[in-house]
């Protein structure tokens, strides 16, 4: 029960993206289109639920005067790995992605994720709790990348939506695009969240 | 060649764990900074509303006083006493002062829309502040309430609201004592009192009777009944307007029935009243002596009988009682407030 | 280029209903109302119970402290009531009531003084002092107190503010016109009894008449000059005064001594030539009642202490239905709304406005077009200030300099958004002087 | 030369500000630029760092990783460990020399370690192949951009607290929104300078 | 005395009469004469244009405050003018749909999302104009060149490709290609001091801007009498970069705005990626005038110097 | 165990850990990283030199050149790298070049990060197109030899430019009419 509680809780209440708000450069980097925003998140995730669990299995070891340098050799480990198997099964991903795989390992979900949870729990949970991060990361991004994607080029997932009489709106795939769309995501997840919070309210 | 990359980069990466590490080390024993674990216990323990009611920087800012011994365990006026205990227990104080004694703020006028008069009609800013700079304000009563609410927007726990008639009512139950009202009420017609004490004289105008009269139906006008009424010596008339001496008042509530303007008020309907234990009295006697308004009959030696008509609650005959026979019994509900949709879903 | 300050305004002046009247002798009030504090500084003890009879120019209330005057009886009569009633500046003040016994007798102390020539500055300045000598102009400065800087202030000149800058009120103007001797034999004993050798009298340009009557008066006395000013509000402010005249300015924060000027209303210095030549205290003052809800605009003298309502009275009453009584002028005078309340030391002026000329609006979003900005004669921020006040951000305030603003009005007027800048701008004061006191 | 030092610090401002068109630094962007002070005093701290992070990733990466050959996988580690030591250096030098200054910035290094414009900054050098000079070139330009950037948003936000912005876009919301915009206007730079 | 309750305010009791609808109209009336050129060279499709971009930007007004509960202040004129002022910064050419795109984004994206008339950080319809630049960059570079209604380039785009002048009364007057109305260097001086004269406008702006863009255009040995006229640096500096709300309050802030905006118009004329730099610099100045605001509190009476 | 000791301790092993998970993973995913770029390589060598199968690389002066041959090894035509500088950051372009005939077989843009859906058009068959057949004697100039994107003149004039810069360069080393 905890542990489906925690994997939802990234996903909605405490979305890294939209709710907390944090790890966004690549949230913004990366979705210009669909393609990109999900390989983003899953190489995020991968690298998410693995430190989680390797920082909640050596939680008892690490001292914590070291545990920050510890946490951070795990995560660029980790990346690493995924920067590298990157760039040889997927190198055109890698190319789009370019400099936003490395950063994975500044990105603040992951060592947030460690710090906060993943060195108090144990590896179910850190899972748990990885994996919803991650997928609440990567659904978020892929929302963001098909909106811009959609906007930007008339196109989802590389196919073509929109009909030819389409003008695409270049700025949603420019840098400007990708904070307005984000800042309106944003606000229009506040207003549901208020919205939904208003109705259990008691009065 | 593959085992020589993975020779050179375990040979790296442990030299450069070896010297992070022996860095960090040295670092953390050259370098400690003492951080109070004490200061992040004591703020996990504070309501955390940041409200400065205690006068210190929000929360953190009175944790780490509290750390440097230079503010007391309660001085939290939000918390309370469950706050203070908790952080009495970080701090390893045992006596964390008295605090059972809740300060509430009190609304001291009852002249809303309907009941005082308004002299002038006032345009500008809608605080308080800014129309009883204006002419003393609106109100003719220049002691009155002025009614745009300056201290339902400063409380910190929404524990005040707006009537219809324009004056602020105090949820008794959310409000923490903090006394953040009263500091921003202009017209100075709220007050901290204990939650024990049940009567308040609701008016502060200190003209003359006829003057109040003249500008509010609901003010106090000198008449001083209440002070002929009142058994304990509790209530005088000072400066044209009664108050009440807590020290003495035992919230009997007579006055509150005396008063011809209705300026003297109480939860009336939850008045105490004294219930005689049958099995316990003795039939000392004892009870019927000291009751000041006679409310107590019964013959020596037999259980006695309390008249509940005539108690006015003032619990003397229960401090007296010896046999511990006498219970002070509410009439009413305490509380009311409480939304009945959360009572029931509870 | 006549001398003036920067920043400012020229609202509608409309003196011209009053101007051209001289000063009437109002009837003898029924019942005078003598609030105890008409000053700054403390307020007076009085003197009197009641039941007691009292006697015009008999003091009293006694001054409390340094920075107070005495308070006097204005009529003769019978002493009904020592206690808090309502006054112009708001709320309750003890004030003494007397109910006149209509002979209007004298007290027997009650002397012409020794001729100028004859006094030392000290007595000149106790005299000042027992008649209850305040500032005219509104604010109500004990007079004595502003001319008895302290040692290390050394005062080169004086200034009597003649520059009436407030629309309507015509007070100052009329008493030049009429009593110019008197403002003159004033300003004599100031600078006697201050030891000052140079003074000037300001007067706006569009009272060149008032300059022509005071300028006979003047000729040939050394040491006094006339200085006719642009004509622009607030140009009367004693800041913006001493910024004109002499071209300094006072400190932040500090007073026209620092500087070394001391300021006098024009009808403070007449009031010390009355009590130089008849002894009177100050019990009577000059009262412009205009506007367009006064049936006669007039320019009375007054009994200190008469009801408005009485004022009101014999200039014909209301003019149709009344909106706004304010004491003083229309930019810096108090709204009123007790008309039982009396008349005090600093009613420049009665200015009744009908409900219909009665504009109230209700603010809008600020642009920030600035305009408070230029008009600022103190160069403030208005809007700036205005939103800190709003957000209760009084450190803020306090550092963009909240605390200088003279409350002339000037922003407020010509904003276009309606914000009561003033109004936020004073209320911060409040605020930050209650934190002040706090430290 | 000196144009081209002069063309990588304009485009890393400007033309590509690291902030507002490369992306770098958004969460301290968003935490620290309510307030001007303490948006400038992180992006002086940020520049500093920036600069040191510089020359230390030029001299690890051409006379430690690439002369082992260890770069293809020992970059991101040794990089994001060096960074992590040179803030804690930086810290623990600034409160030794200067109190005052540690009051003024200290408090914003932690914040930098996770600062994806360090690393971001870091990464790019050996990727354009940079020489010394132009790495603290461009670690300088990074640092000034990120300052611009933060003390732009930090002015405007000052002035939306007086304003009455929709509840749901309060905070982040409206701060992504105006970054988009100042992103827009500093599109206007683009051609200024060849990049690359 | 109970007939009559008397009216009680704060002082001053007295006011101008001054309103925001009233300044606003002002400007729309100065704003007509370059609507009127526009129109005069570019035909119905011009006035259309106003008309079209004018309605989306009061519309958007409206339903934005609708959906807010917030009462609609349409009537100020506020969005009347950046409706206008968005047209005039338009291709004559431009889809109307498209124009359309740019108002709603002006007012919601530039004005509402802050709260409304006086929040916005940045001139709502230069927005609106930039938005529409990146987005359709196409379209909102295709001329029309007033006399044949061929397409063809701005002055400013004919000087930069291809160095060749246009000569000054043609800029002056107004038949050169360019945006609806920012061609006709004449009105726009002419509605510009209109607003100065009623005290709407605060000359220190325009005169600074235009001023820094002449001395800066003729530092880099270029013709600044050229520069003056042509492009969108009339209309920006008269009407844009005077906008009340975005601009700095105190005179010397004024001045320094003025100064940057001139020295960034000139950077991205004559290095930038984007032959006209006027919209983009406004816009940047706008993001700098809190800061400016901040550094330039003017100094008060009697402020004394630090002891 | 003392505290330090155990600090430097855990963090050397993580560190051990760490270096070996990785030098391991590198050694597995290297050869395919290198196969992959090598292909990427080919493949645009191939594509700009029409009818080449295979492709050599050789250094001459300081260019590397690839040169295209077909199945029987004839040599096709040579190809080049060229960069210039466009709107947004680097625009790599590979060429392809006949010395022979002293003309341009065909352009690829590797890679560059123009604005979308304006500069970033140079990639497209009508921009690139153009250039097939160019004599490495003409200008290249943007509106007169090259036809540019519109909007997009920068973009436009970065791709003529840079391939004029590198040909030049080539022509030195391959003269007109010369052998391959």
């Amino acid at each position: 029960m905890q542990i489906i509680k925690d994997f939802v809780n990234g996903l909605w209440n405490e979305n890294p993206i939209f709710r907390m708000v944090i790890g966004i450069c690549s949230a913004l980097a990366v979705t210009t289109a669909a393609n990109n925003g999900i390989a983003m998140g899953l190489a995020l995730t991968f690298v998410l639920t693995c430190s989680s669990i390797l920082v909640s299995l050596l939680r008892n070891v690490i001292p914590s005067k070291v545990r920050i340098p510890c946490y951070i050799i795990v995560v660029a480990t980790f990346t690493t790995v995924v920067d590298l198997f990157m760039k040889a099964y997927f190198p055109a991903l890698y190319e789009v992605l370019g400099i936003f795989i490395p950063l994975i390992v500044v990105n603040c979900i992951v060592l947030a994720r460690a710090e906060a949870f993943a060195s108090k729990v144990g590896v179910a949970r850190a899972t748990a709790d990885a994996l919803g991060m991650g997928l609440g990361y990567t659904w978020a991004i892929t929302l963001i990348s098909m909106i811009r994607e959609l906007l930007g080029a008339g196109t989802l997932f590389g196919y073509q939506v929109m009909g030819d009489g389409f003008t695409p709106w270049i700025s949603a795939i420019l840098p400007p695009g990708a904070f307005i769309v984000m800042g309106i995501l944003v606000g229009l997840i506040n207003m549901i969240n208020r919205k939904t919070v208003k109705d259990t309210d008691c009065h | 060649m593959m085992a020589n990359s993975i020779l050179t980069s375990i040979l790296s990466m442990g030299g450069l764990g070896l010297v992070l590490g022996g860095g960090l080390a040295l670092a953390s024993k050259k370098l400690a900074v003492e951080t109070d674990p004490r200061a992040d216990a004591i703020v996990e323990a504070l309501p955390g509303a940041n409200c400065g009611a205690c006068g210190y920087p929000g929360c953190s800012g009175l944790a780490k006083s509290i750390t440097e011994n230079k503010a007391p365990v309660n001085a939290c006026p939000v918390g309370g006493a469950s706050v203070a205990e908790k952080i009495a227990k970080i701090m390893g104080v045992t006596d964390i002062g008295s605090t059972d004694d809740k300060k509430i703020a009190r609304v001291l006028c009852q002249g809303g829309k309907s009941e005082a008069k308004v002299k002038s009609e006032y345009h500008g800013i809608k605080t308080c502040k800014a129309a009883s700079m204006v002419n003393s304000g609106p109100k003719s009563c220049s002691f009155a309430c002025i009614g745009f609410g300056d201290c339902v927007k400063v409380c910190p726990v929404d524990a005040i609201t707006l009537e219809d008639n324009g004056l602020p009512v105090i949820d008794e139950g959310k409000c923490t004592g903090c006394g953040l009202c009263v500091k921003e009420c202009p017209k100075m017609v709220l007050a901290l009192t204990s939650n024990k004490n049940e009567v308040h004289v609701r008016c502060r105008a200190t003209m003359k009777g006829k003057d109040t009269r003249a500008v509010c139906n609901i003010g106090c006008i000198a008449c001083k009944l209440c002070e002929k009424v009142c058994p304990f010596d509790a209530i005088h008339v000072k400066n044209n307007v009664a108050a009440i001496d807590y020290e003495k008042c035992r919230n009997c509530m007579l006055c509150v029935e005396k008063c011809p303007t209705k300026s003297i008020t109480s939860a009336f309907a939850a008045r105490k009243k004294a219930v005689i234990v049958e099995e316990k009295c003795i039939g000392c006697t004892i009870c019927a002596k000291n009751c000041p308004v006679n409310a107590i009959t019964g013959e020596l030696k037999k259980v006695h009988v309390v008249n509940q008509d005539l108690c006015i609650g003032c619990g003397i005959c229960q401090e007296k009682c010896r046999k511990d026979a006498i219970e002070m019994v509410r009439n009413g509900h305490e509380k009311l407030d409480e939304c009945s949709a959360c009572a029931a879903s509870k | 280029m006549l001398k003036t300050f920067k920043g400012g305004i020229h609202p509608p002046y409309n003196k011209n209903l009053t101007n051209f009247k001289p000063i009437e002798k109002a009837i003898l009030p029924k019942k005078v109302i003598i609030p105890m504090g008409m000053h700054i500084g403390a307020p007076c003890e009085p003197l009197v119970k009641v039941g007691d009879t009292v006697k015009k120019g008999q003091k009293i209330g006694e001054a409390k402290g340094f920075v107070s005057v005495p308070a006097h009886a204005s009529i003769s009569g019978k002493v009904t009531a020592v206690e808090p009633r309502p006054w112009p500046g708001g709320g309750l003040m003890m004030s003494v009531v007397i109910e006149s016994d209509g002979k209007d007798e004298l007290f027997e102390g009650v002397k012409p003084s020794k001729s100028l020539s004859d006094l030392s500055p000290d007595e000149i300045k106790n005299l000042i002092r027992e008649a209850g000598i305040t500032g005219l102009g509104g604010a109500g400065f004990p007079t004595q107190v502003k001319l008895s800087p302290p040692p290390e202030k050394s005062v080169d000149t004086i200034i009597v503010n003649a520059a009436e800058c407030e629309p309507y009120i015509t007070a100052d103007h009329r008493l030049l016109l009429e009593r110019p001797d008197d403002v003159v034999l004033g300003l004599e004993a100031i600078m006697k009894a201050t030891g000052v050798k140079r003074s000037f009298i300001g007067i706006e340009n569009n009272k060149l008449d008032a300059v022509e009557s005071i300028q006979k008066v003047v000729q040939g006395k050394e040491g006094i000059e006339v200085v006719i000013l642009a004509t622009k509000y607030p140009q009367g402010g004693e800041k913006q005064l001493i910024k004109a005249v002499t071209g300094r300015e006072v400190p932040s924060g500090g007073l026209p001594m620092d500087v070394g000027v001391i300021v006098n209303n024009t009808g403070t210095c007449a009031a010390i030539a009355n009590v130089l030549k008849t002894g009177l205290p100050l019990i009577e003052r000059i009262t412009t009642v205009t506007g367009s809800g006064i049936r006669e605009p007039k320019n009375l003298l007054i009994r200190i202490g008469t009801p408005l309502i009485d004022i009101i009275e014999q200039c014909g009453g209301f003019k149709g239905r009344p909106g706004k009584v304010l004491m003083g002028g229309p930019m810096m005078g108090l709204a009123q709304s007790q008309l039982e309340a009396p008349a005090i030391k600093g009613t420049s002026g009665l200015l009744v406005l009908e409900k219909a000329d009665v504009r109230l609006y209700e603010p809008s979003p600020c642009i920030r077009c600035a305009r408070c900005v230029d008009v600022c004669p103190i160069n403030l921020l208005p809007t700036t200030l205005a939103k800190f006040a709003e957000k209760n951000m009084w450190v803020e305030a306090e550092s963009y300099h909240a605390m200088d603003c003279i409350e002339c009005g000037c922003c407020s007027f010509v904003c276009p958004a309606h914000i009561p800048l003033t109004q936020h701008i004073r209320i911060a004061k409040s605020h930050i002087i209650a934190l002040r006191k706090k430290k | 030369m000196a144009k081209e030092l002069f063309f990588i610090i304009v485009g890393s401002v400007f033309v590509n500000n690291f902030v507002l068109s490369r992306f770098l630094g958004q969460c301290p962007f968003l935490g620290v630029s309510g307030k001007t002070e303490t948006a400038v005093g992180m992006g002086m701290a940020t520049t500093f760092v920036l600069t040191m992070t510089a020359v230390a990733a030029y001299f690890l990466q051409n006379y430690v990783l690439a002369p082992f050959g260890l770069e293809p996988f020992l970059q991101i580690v040794s990089f994001i460990l060096v960074i992590a030591s040179l803030v804690q250096l930086v810290e623990m030098v600034v409160l030794k020399i200067s109190p005052a200054l540690y009051n003024a910035f200290g408090i914003f290094l932690p914040l930098i370690t996770t600062n994806c414009i360090v690393m971001g900054a870091a990464l790019l050098i050996p990727m354009n192949n940079y020489n010394l000079i132009k790495s603290i070139a461009l670690g300088l330009g990074a640092g000034i951009g990120f300052t611009l950037a933060l003390a732009l948003m930090s002015g405007i936000r000052e002035d939306l607290e007086f304003a009455d912005v929709p509840e749901a876009l309060r905070g982040p919301a409206i701060v992504f929104i105006t970054a988009g915009l100042l992103s827009m206007i500093f599109m206007g730079f683009t051609g200024l300078v060849p990049l690359g | 005395m109970d007939e009559y309750r008397l009216i009680t305010t704060s002082s001053p009791h007295l006011h101008s009469g001054e309103s925001i609808s009233r300044i606003m109209f002002s400007v729309a009336i100065a704003l007509l004469l370059p609507t009127f050129a526009g129109i005069y060279f570019f035909g119905f499709r011009a006035l259309s244009l106003v008309i079209i971009t004018s309605l989306a930007a009061v519309l958007t007004e409206a339903i934005f405050q609708k959906l807010r509960n917030k009462p609609i202040t349409i009537a100020d004129g506020s969005a009347l003018v950046t409706g206008m002022l968005l047209a005039l910064n338009l291709p004559p050419g431009l889809p109307y749909w498209m124009a359309v795109v740019g108002a709603v984004v002006a007012i919601s994206l530039g004005k509402q999302i802050y709260g409304g008339l006086g929040a916005n950080p940045f001139n709502p319809a230069l927005i609106g104009r930039v938005f529409l630049m990146i987005t359709f960059t196409t379209p909102m570079t295709t001329w029309i060149n007033p006399i044949d209604g061929m397409t063809g380039a701005t002055p400013l785009s004919l000087m930069k490709m291809e160095g060749i002048s246009t000569d000054y009364t043609k800029l002056l007057l107004g038949n050169s290609g360019g945006s609806l109305g920012e061609t006709s260097a004449l009105l726009i001086i002419i509605g510009g001091l209109y607003l100065i004269y009623k005290g709407y406008v605060d000359w220190t702006i325009p005169a600074s801007y235009l001023g820094s863009v002449a001395l800066f255009v003729a530092i880099l040995g270029q013709d600044p009498v050229f520069h003056l006229l042509s492009g969108g640096l009339m209309l920006g500096a008269f009407f844009m970069a005077t906008d009340m709300v975005t601009t700095p309050l105190s005179k010397f802030g004024k001045v320094i705005f003025g100064i940057g905006a001139g020295v960034f118009t000139v950077l991205i004329r004559v290095y930038g990626g984007y032959p006209e730099g006027v919209s983009f610099s406004i816009l940047l100045m706008n993001a700098f005038t809190p800061l400016i605001n901040r550094f330039t509190v003017p100094k008060i009476y009697g402020e004394v110097k630090a002891r | 165990m003392n505290q330090y000791a155990r600090m430097i301790i855990v963090l050397m092993i993580i560190s051990i850990a760490s270096g070996a998970v990785l030098a391991l993973s590198y050694e597995i995913t290297n050869p395919t990283i290198q196969e992959q770029a090598r292909q990427k390589l080919e493949q645009s060598v191939l594509t700009v030199i029409p009818g080449a199968t295979k492709m050599e690389e050789i250094q001459k002066e300081d260019m590397i050149v690839y040169i295209g041959l077909d199945d029987e090894g004839n040599k096709k035509g040579i190809s080049f790298e060229a960069t210039g500088s466009g709107f947004n950051g680097p625009i790599e372009i590979m060429v392809g070049y006949n010395p022979i005939e002293g003309n341009l077989l065909a352009i690829e843009i590797l890679s560059m990060s123009e604005t979308p859906g304006l500069g970033a058009k140079i990639k497209e068959e009508a921009f690139t197109s153009q250039f097939k057949g160019k004599s490495s004697e003409e200008e290249f100039a943007v509106k007169e030899d090259v036809q540019a994107i519109s909007g997009a003149t920068i973009s436009s004039t970065a791709v003529a430019n840079a391939i004029k810069t590198s040909l030049d360069k080539i022509v030195k080393i391959y003269p007109v009419g010369g052998d391959l």
